[in-house]
């Protein structure tokens, strides 16, 4: 047993997630990544389940663990009780704590993300918000969201939000004092530390690949470069 | 037709629906020994290509017989007839042969 | 005071093959023998089975041998325990029928119940029609209309429904199961010689003399295609065919088939209806119900309790073959008990 | 002895005159024929071969021995040798003799050539003379040959267990019309020339038969009606013979030039395999010889019946045949012609097979073991010190036993040496070139050739006769020595380094098909096997052994039947109640291991365990 | 397909659900997109049904997202749920009800994580404490928002004016439920009738009129996957597997889709506009619409008698116009995109292959 492999056990996530599996493949049958991405939820349990620290490193640093959906359709079947989604979760996490997310293109992604998200929970307290989910990088929101947008305030008024405001409500304006605990407790349970630690080698992995922090967002959102896709070619 | 940056992609999963089983059963009567592998993976395991090229006997039998001809072919193409398979067969499927009877069923469109 | 054998009672609670095989032998060796059985004929699971695999013995023919000479033993169907109690030397044993036996040694043959399908609901056993389950299968077999059968093109064979599942609480492997799917899928490509026929199999268990051989047949001469992976789900589509998703785990892909019959592999679970008993006598059970015996290598015969002993799959899934051993053995192993008392 | 008609000339000659000129016509066009489908290297090779004398002495002596003599037939089965030599040298002298007869008496006659065949009607005995005398009784004593050899051919026919054949050739109806034709020109040809023997004259055996047929045949009458026979049934067979087993007669010959010029088979149906497949007498050696026969159902897989397919040109069943063919190449060894049928029903699986895409990218991935720096004794090699790069091959590597008691002999004797695919290599090629695919196996034969070139050995080493057999007959690899181990063990034993006790035991050595038929090695693992044991000889051995059934060479041959033959190879190895069965090649110690009721043993594993 | 067979499953999934007082938590999501089913919700529950659903302005976002985006660690939403509940505590609450599936999940997840190790909530407290000052305890009953439509479906269906029929046809409407996942597929013993045949959403369908139709791919995910929407690159996984449910579902020809999670809604909605636009491809039973993809508080609502556009219905990129219609519910078309007071905001631009109104 190796000591990523013990690392990980220390993960709740993991003890709950990974007994013993019999390489069913019930998880994969209904997984919705494994019928779109070069994805398959039973190979990386059975990757873990190797305790084979080489293995599991490769796959820390793979695109791999980074195309679950994390929907949990496979919990509902393992008849062993296994998650393999919970399984990933833990591996998305090592992979962040030891930087290896930065190594793969998917991985890569987690700047992009944990800049939006955390930025949008710790500024406005909410994890979607109307000054960030923008038309132009979302265009499925359609002509009507278009026009929500264009009609910000008045959509919302319109059909009871509280947009902006303060009291209660759709979209009230999140109170200082509340804000000022979300901030803290990102400080002392690890949160502050995750995303400055992300951001910090995303930085790092931005100037080795010779772009602007802006370049480099942009590129992570929007490129897809290696061959991720599982579709036969026939 | 507006672009999104992104579409719709085919699924990656095996349909036996839509698999026409035609050509298997025309290499099943040529090479009957096909449908008596257990996919015990003794054939992938000493084939010396291992490691090499992603020839695998277990899997081109599997693959034809779910209609991924291509994937098959393309393993079968690595093959070089040396006959280790054969001699390890514990069902004593005449692999060796099924190499040629393969790309000759399926070649012909 | 010594007694003879014929002076002393052995009762045996299940009429299935192992409680018959044992009062045969038990009554050879001269003691009274008391064999009760809930249902109203003898048999138990045997009598509701059409063939047997590996050879395809009629399952009539083999339990008509073994019922053709009951001997002196005395049998009562449609009969329950209704009362047990320990004396000081034996079990006093009250039936349904009125009748009160002083037993000097009781043995459980009470076999297991047939795993309730619709708990895997995921495979839609009561809600969709042409699922159906190998116990339905056998009945169709036996010429007993089951009209979701119909004239199928396309039949899958689910292994595993109910055992080696930790979700319905069956770790264990039901070890017949396979075995009779594969036995299942030739009998069924036998009526429906055009159909396409898959097994679903986690590991395909062919222990057994003939076994592999069955499966060998299956594959080259019935042409079942067998694919390793459980079945996930199951659902129906508008025309009542079954939409199967599976992985299919040696090529590593999702698999999807359409069906127009599923026959759900159904495992053994244990028999709720021993539980009261097992309750009375403070006989020790495992965690999947079934009763566990003093040990299983050397005492598999043997209950913690005295005087009381277990032949069958009372503690455990086991085939046909090994039942009857069991129940010989516990046969000899009751008379080794009563010589000694 | 002078012309008893002034013409020369009687009607009962035309048959004869017909069908000689039909076959004369047909033998030249075939053979032009022949020359042409030849590919243009191949004749070069055989136009320079007529102007060779060397050759031409070599096509003689080959010519009269086999054609005539059939020396080969001689060796293996006296009794039919007989019966064959008997009927074409006698046949052959009988027609040397007419003409000799015909230009000592009626040299004028030489021109027409039906006369010298049917002389006896055409002259009559004017005077008693030693010579004349001399050559009717040569005359009557090769007739006398031929007839004893007819009447063994009929014999056959009936009783072949007698000559040694448990199996005989059913034949086609040409083929039996042309048989009895055979049969009948002689026994006719002697109560022509007894008929005439009052007027032509005879001697021991025409004249008594005269003078028996004139005590109750008063008239003549009967004369012309029996030369008339004589000539019809000549011409008749000259006619059939294109169609018939019997066209092996004139091939023959022909055949032998070209396989002297040094022409391989190139195509199964064109050129030389014309030329193999028209040679082949449907004698019926190779039946019995074929160790697929021992099941009725693969009769049909007899290389003679495949000639006979081919010649009809029934590809389907000729594929079939082909593909089944273990190629172990004993018939070819029997064969009283030497019809190179392995070769023939190899090119044809080339022709046959379906065009499939090869990719083999991926062999650059390849390297050389890293033996060298594992191997103890591979230190630098002393100038001059040879190097061996040991090849073990696909086969060998489901036989580790033989890899590592090759490991121990090589590091025993001090040999200075490197494992080359010790974790795992290239395919030899052979396999493929067995399959017909030359062209596929010339990819694997550049890889290795790279590789061992590389490696900077002197010496390669092998252990499988597959391989070796590729490795001699179709790479490149000037300047390096290669060798089979059987060969090198010997070698090691006679230089002395390395000793061998005698243990005592009762050893058998099986000749693997592609090492003795196929490369001639026989005496060397004999010798090094006699000096560790016992050495005794299966019932058949050297270029008769069987195959051990596990033969790559068949492409669809049953593992049922393939065990079938493995029994039956085991019981030939058995025939001397051996202790141990010794093999030398990795594929037959995989096959005998599982069935074999003594032990079975690689030759290296027998070497290393017996040195001192 | 036996109700029978569904039925007894059904009976096996029963979940205790406390009729009143409650602590609502929003959904970030339906906030953005789906605001006026929120205010549905607390106007049905609190008016029409006179319970008491406490909402406290100071709650937050659960950070479920980004936690299931990986990006920040499962403390910190343990912490930030904590604070939920303590917030809760506060306002003299005990039950707990979320709006967003996803924070449903989470919810159930860590307060099962913190039955098992005890010593990871025992952590919580000590980080709560630490950053705001704050004691919680666990709230007697979670709940999702669809529980409560589910739990008050006959309430419902007793004031309802609209009820799931086609007033054309008498027949009911065709219902297709979309589960999210998280709802029931982690912990099917938390929710109505387990993961397979969840009943939450049939139920509420059946008690107000409509039928629900079962299709094959009615247990897929509807894509959203969190950062394989999120980030554009991966979108087409999203996009990919709604695709699949609506191929799935063509065949029985539904009249409305009903969700109980506010991501699923937006995603099963907006994916049939890109559907449309990309391969002119549109659903359901009026050509050149597609199918409306409504949450359990929108329908009841709109059963009960709410004004479409008070609903919100508006923000739906799917025109749900041909379903009032079939429902028979009174509307105004005209303003439809009008502001409050009637103020002109102008019309969304109509896309080329999908009608909005």
């Amino acid at each position: 047993m190796g000591k990523i492999y013990e690392r990980l056990m220390s993960d709740v996530r993991l003890q709950e997630g990974l007994k013993a599996c019999i390489n069913c493949g019930t998880c994969t049958a209904v997984c919705p990544a494994a019928e779109f991405y070069r994805y398959n939820p039973k190979n990386i349990v059975n990757i873990v389940q190797t305790q084979d620290d080489e293995e599991i490193i490769k796959l820390l640093k793979s695109d791999t663990i980074w195309y679950c959906g994390e929907c949990m359709s496979c919990v509902t079947r393992c008849p062993r009780t296994n998650a393999p989604g919970q399984v990933i979760i833990a591996l998305r996490t090592l992979s962040v704590e030891l930087g290896y997310f930065v190594e793969s293109e998917k991985g890569r992604q987690q700047y992009a993300l944990a800049k939006v998200l955390c930025g949008n929970v710790l500024n406005y307290g909410y994890c979607v918000h109307p000054e960030t989910f923008k038309y132009a990088s979302h265009p499925e929101y359609g002509t009507v969201g278009k026009w929500i947008e264009d009609h910000l305030q008045d959509v919302y008024d319109r059909v009871g939000a509280n947009y902006g405001k303060s009291g209660p409500g759709p979209l009230r304006k999140i109170a200082r004092e509340s804000l000022d605990d979300l901030q803290k407790i990102f400080d002392v349970t690890g949160g502050s530390a995750r995303v400055e630690k992300i951001k910090d080698l995303s930085r790092k992995k931005a100037q080795e690949m010779g772009l602007s922090e802006e370049e480099y967002f942009n590129e992570v959102f929007n490129e897809t470069h290696g061959e991720h896709l599982n579709q036969q070619n026939q | 037709m507006i672009d999104f940056g992104y579409g719709i992609s085919p699924s990656s999963a095996i349909n036996l629906d839509k698999f026409d089983r035609t050509r298997f059963e025309e290499l099943a009567r040529e090479e009957p020994d096909v449908l008596k592998c257990m996919a015990c993976g003794s054939c992938a395991a000493s084939c010396p290509t291992a490691g090499h090229s992603d020839m695998n006997l277990r899997k081109v039998i599997l693959l034809l017989g779910r209609g991924r001809e291509d994937e098959a072919l393309r393993m079968v193409s690595h093959c070089m007839l040396c006959g280790k398979c054969l001699i390890v067969c514990p069902r004593g499927i005449n692999t060796r042969h099924l190499i040629p009877s393969v790309t000759k069923i399926y070649q012909k469109k | 005071m010594e007694l003879t054998n014929q002076q002393r009672n052995v009762v045996i609670i299940g009429g299935g093959p192992a409680g018959i095989e044992a009062s045969k032998a038990l009554d050879a060796l001269g003691y009274t023998v008391f064999l009760i059985e809930r249902e109203n004929r003898l048999g138990g699971h045997l009598g509701r089975w059409d063939r047997l695999f590996p050879y395809g013995t009629p399952a009539d023919d083999v339990l008509g041998q073994m019922t053709a000479s009951m001997g002196r033993v005395k049998w009562f169907t449609s009969t329950e325990v209704t009362q047990l109690n320990k004396l000081e030397r034996g079990y006093n044993v009250i039936l349904s029928n009125g009748l009160s036996v002083l037993a000097d040694a009781l043995l459980l043959t009470t076999g297991f119940t047939l795993f309730n399908a619709s708990k895997k609901e995921e495979y839609g056993y009561g809600i969709y029609d042409k699922v159906i389950t190998n116990a339905d299968l056998e009945d169709y077999f036996s010429g007993i209309p089951v009209p979701a059968v119909g004239n199928p093109r396309r039949i899958g064979f689910v292994h595993c429904v109910g055992s080696r599942d930790e979700k319905v609480g069956n770790r264990y492997c039901s070890k017949v199961c396979c075995a009779t799917a594969v036995k299942q899928a030739c009998e069924i490509k036998q009526q429906f010689p055009d159909a396409v026929v898959y097994c679903f199999y986690m590991d395909l268990r062919m222990f057994g003399r003939g076994y592999e051989d069955m499966y060998l047949e299956a594959q080259k001469k019935y042409g079942v295609i067998f694919v390793r992976g459980r079945v996930s789900e199951v659902s129906e589509d508008k025309d009542g065919h079954l939409f199967v998703k599976a992985e299919d785990t040696l090529s590593g892909k999702p698999l999807r088939v359409t069906l127009d019959l599923l026959v759900l592999m159904a495992g053994m679970s244990h028999n709720r209806a021993v539980d009261p008993i097992a309750r009375t006598l403070a006989l020790s059970t495992m965690e999947d119900g079934f009763l566990k015996p003093k040990d299983s290598l050397t005492a598999a015969q043997a209950s913690y309790c005295t005087g009381v002993f277990y032949a069958g799959a009372c503690t455990g899934p086991k085939t046909l073959p090994e039942t009857m051993a069991e129940a010989r053995a516990a046969a000899t192993n009751i008379h080794e008990y009563l010589q000694e008392q | 002895m002078k012309d008893r008609f002034i013409s020369g000339y009687n009607d009962f000659v035309l048959p004869f005159v017909i069908g000689m000129s039909f076959i004369l016509i047909y033998l030249a066009i075939g053979i032009i024929r022949v020359i042409a489908q030849l590919p243009a290297q191949d004749r070069k090779k055989f136009f320079l071969s007529l102007i060779n004398p060397k050759l031409w002495i070599i096509n003689l002596k080959d010519i009269i021995c086999d054609v005539l003599l059939h020396t080969r037939i001689w060796k293996r089965k006296p009794l039919l040798g007989y019966m064959h030599s008997s009927i074409a040298f006698g046949w052959f002298m009988l027609i040397v003799l007419g003409h000799i007869e015909t230009w000592m008496f009626v040299p004028d006659r030489l021109s027409t050539f039906y006369y010298p065949v049917f002389f006896r009607f055409f002259v009559m005995e004017t005077d008693h003379t030693i010579g004349g005398s001399f050559f009717f009784f040569l005359m009557d004593f090769f007739l006398l040959i031929v007839l004893s050899g007819v009447f063994l051919a009929m014999f056959k026919r009936i009783r072949s267990r007698i000559f040694g054949m448990r199996r005989t050739t059913n034949n086609q109806l040409p083929d039996r019309i042309a048989m009895y034709c055979l049969w009948a020109i002689f026994p006719v040809r002697l109560l022509a020339e007894s008929f005439t023997a009052g007027i032509a004259g005879g001697s021991f055996l025409t004249r008594p038969m005269y003078w028996l047929f004139s005590n109750f045949l008063t008239n003549t009458y009967h004369i012309l009606p029996t030369w008339w026979a004589y000539s019809t049934l000549l011409g008749t067979f000259f006619v059939l013979l294109p169609f018939t087993r019997y066209m092996h007669i004139p091939t023959e010959a022909f055949l032998i030039v070209l396989r002297n010029a040094g022409i391989k088979v190139s195509h199964p149906r064109k050129g030389y395999s014309i030329a193999q497949i028209y040679s082949c007498s449907n004698c019926g050696m190779c039946i019995d010889a074929c160790p697929m026969m021992g099941q009725k159902k693969n009769l049909r897989y007899a290389t003679v019946y495949f000639n006979r397919l081919l010649r009809r040109r029934n590809w389907a069943r000729c594929e079939e045949s082909a593909d089944k063919c273990l190629m172990c190449g004993k018939c070819v060894a029997v064969c009283p012609v030497g019809v190179d049928s392995c070769n023939i029903k190899r090119s044809l699986r080339g022709l046959k097979a379906a065009p499939a895409p090869a990719d083999y990218g991926y062999f650059s991935t390849y390297s050389l073991s890293e033996s060298a720096t594992t191997s103890p004794s591979s230190a630098e090699p002393a100038a001059g010190q040879e190097k061996i790069l040991y090849y073990a091959g696909c086969m060998t590597q489901l036989t580790p036993v033989i890899s590592k008691a090759v490991g121990t002999v090589l590091d025993r004797a001090g040999v200075n040496w490197e494992f080359m695919d010790r974790d795992g290599g290239i395919c030899c090629g052979r396999p493929l070139i067995l399959a017909g695919r030359d062209e596929r196996a010339r990819e694997m034969i550049r890889s290795n050739t790279e590789l061992i070139r590389q490696s900077g050995a002197t010496v390669l080493l092998l252990s499988c006769p597959i391989c070796y057999k590729v490795f001699r007959e179709n790479y490149d690899l000037k300047g390096i020595r290669i060798v089979h181990y059987t060969e090198y063990f010997d070698e090691l034993v006679r230089l002395g380094r390395i000793t061998l006790r005698n243990s005592g035991e009762k050893l058998v050595y099986h000749d693997p098909c592609e090492l003795g038929r196929g490369c001639k090695v026989y005496k060397e693992p004999r010798r090094v096997l006699g000096a560790v044991g016992e050495l005794v000889e299966a019932e058949k051995h050297h270029d008769e052994s069987i195959c051990c059934g596990g033969s790559l060479g068949s492409l669809t041959l049953s593992y049922e039947d393939r065990k079938d033959i493995t029994m039956h190879s085991l019981d030939n190895l058995l025939y001397a109640s051996p202790e141990r069965i010794v093999t030398a090649c990795p594929l037959c110690l995989k096959t005998f291991s599982p069935y074999s009721p003594k032990k079975v043993s690689d030759f290296a594993e027998v070497v290393a365990q017996n040195m001192n | 397909m036996n109700y029978e067979g569904k039925k007894k499953i059904w009976s096996e999934f029963q979940k205790e659900i406390p009729d009143d007082k409650y602590f609502y938590a929003r959904s970030c999501i339906r906030q953005n997109f789906n605001p006026g089913a929120e205010q549905a919700f607390l106007d049905i529950v609190r008016n029409r049904f006179g319970k008491d659903f406490y909402e406290d302005p100071l709650h937050t976002t659960c950070g479920g997202i980004a936690y299931h985006s990986d990006t920040t660690p499962e403390e910190t939403s343990m912490t930030i749920i904590a604070r939920q509940f303590s917030l809760m505590n506060q306002a003299g609450y005990r039950n707990f009800v979320v709006s967003c599936v996803t924070s449903f999940g989470l919810h159930t997840e860590i307060l099962q994580t913190w039955e098992e190790h005890p010593e990871i909530e025992a952590k919580i407290h000590e980080l709560l404490w630490k950053a705001c000052k704050r004691e919680f305890t666990k709230p007697d009953f979670l709940m999702h928002s669809s529980d409560m439509m589910y739990h008050y479906r006959f309430l419902i269906s007793e004031q309802a004016r609209y009820p799931l029929i086609n007033v054309h046809t008498g027949e009911p409407l065709k219902v297709v439920e979309h589960i999210g996942c998280h709802y029931s597929k982690i912990f099917p013993s938390k929710s109505v009738g387990g993961a397979e045949y969840p009943r939450v959403l049939a139920g509420l369908v059946e008690a107000l009129g409509g039928s629900v139709v079962d299709y094959p791919e009615r247990r897929h995910c509807c894509g959203f996957g969190f950062r394989q929407y999120l980030v554009k690159a991966n979108r087409g996984y999203s996009l990919t597997n709604t695709y699949k449910k609506f191929e799935s579902m063509e065949p029985f020809h539904p009249d409305l889709i009903i969700t109980n999670c506010p991501g699923c809604n937006y995603f099963l909605d907006r994916w049939q506009y890109v559907i449309a636009e990309t391969s002119g491809k549109t659903y359901g039973d009026t050509p050149g619409y597609g199918i409306p993809v409504l949450s359990s508080e929108e329908v009841s609502a709109l059963v009960m008698g709410y004004d479409p556009w008070d609903l919100g219905l508006q923000m739906h990129q799917v025109a749900v116009e041909p379903l009032l219609d079939k429902m028979g519910v009174q509307y105004d078309k005209s303003r439809k995109y009008k502001g409050v007071g009637g103020k002109d905001l102008g019309i969304p631009a109509s896309p080329a292959n999908i009608r909005i109104f």
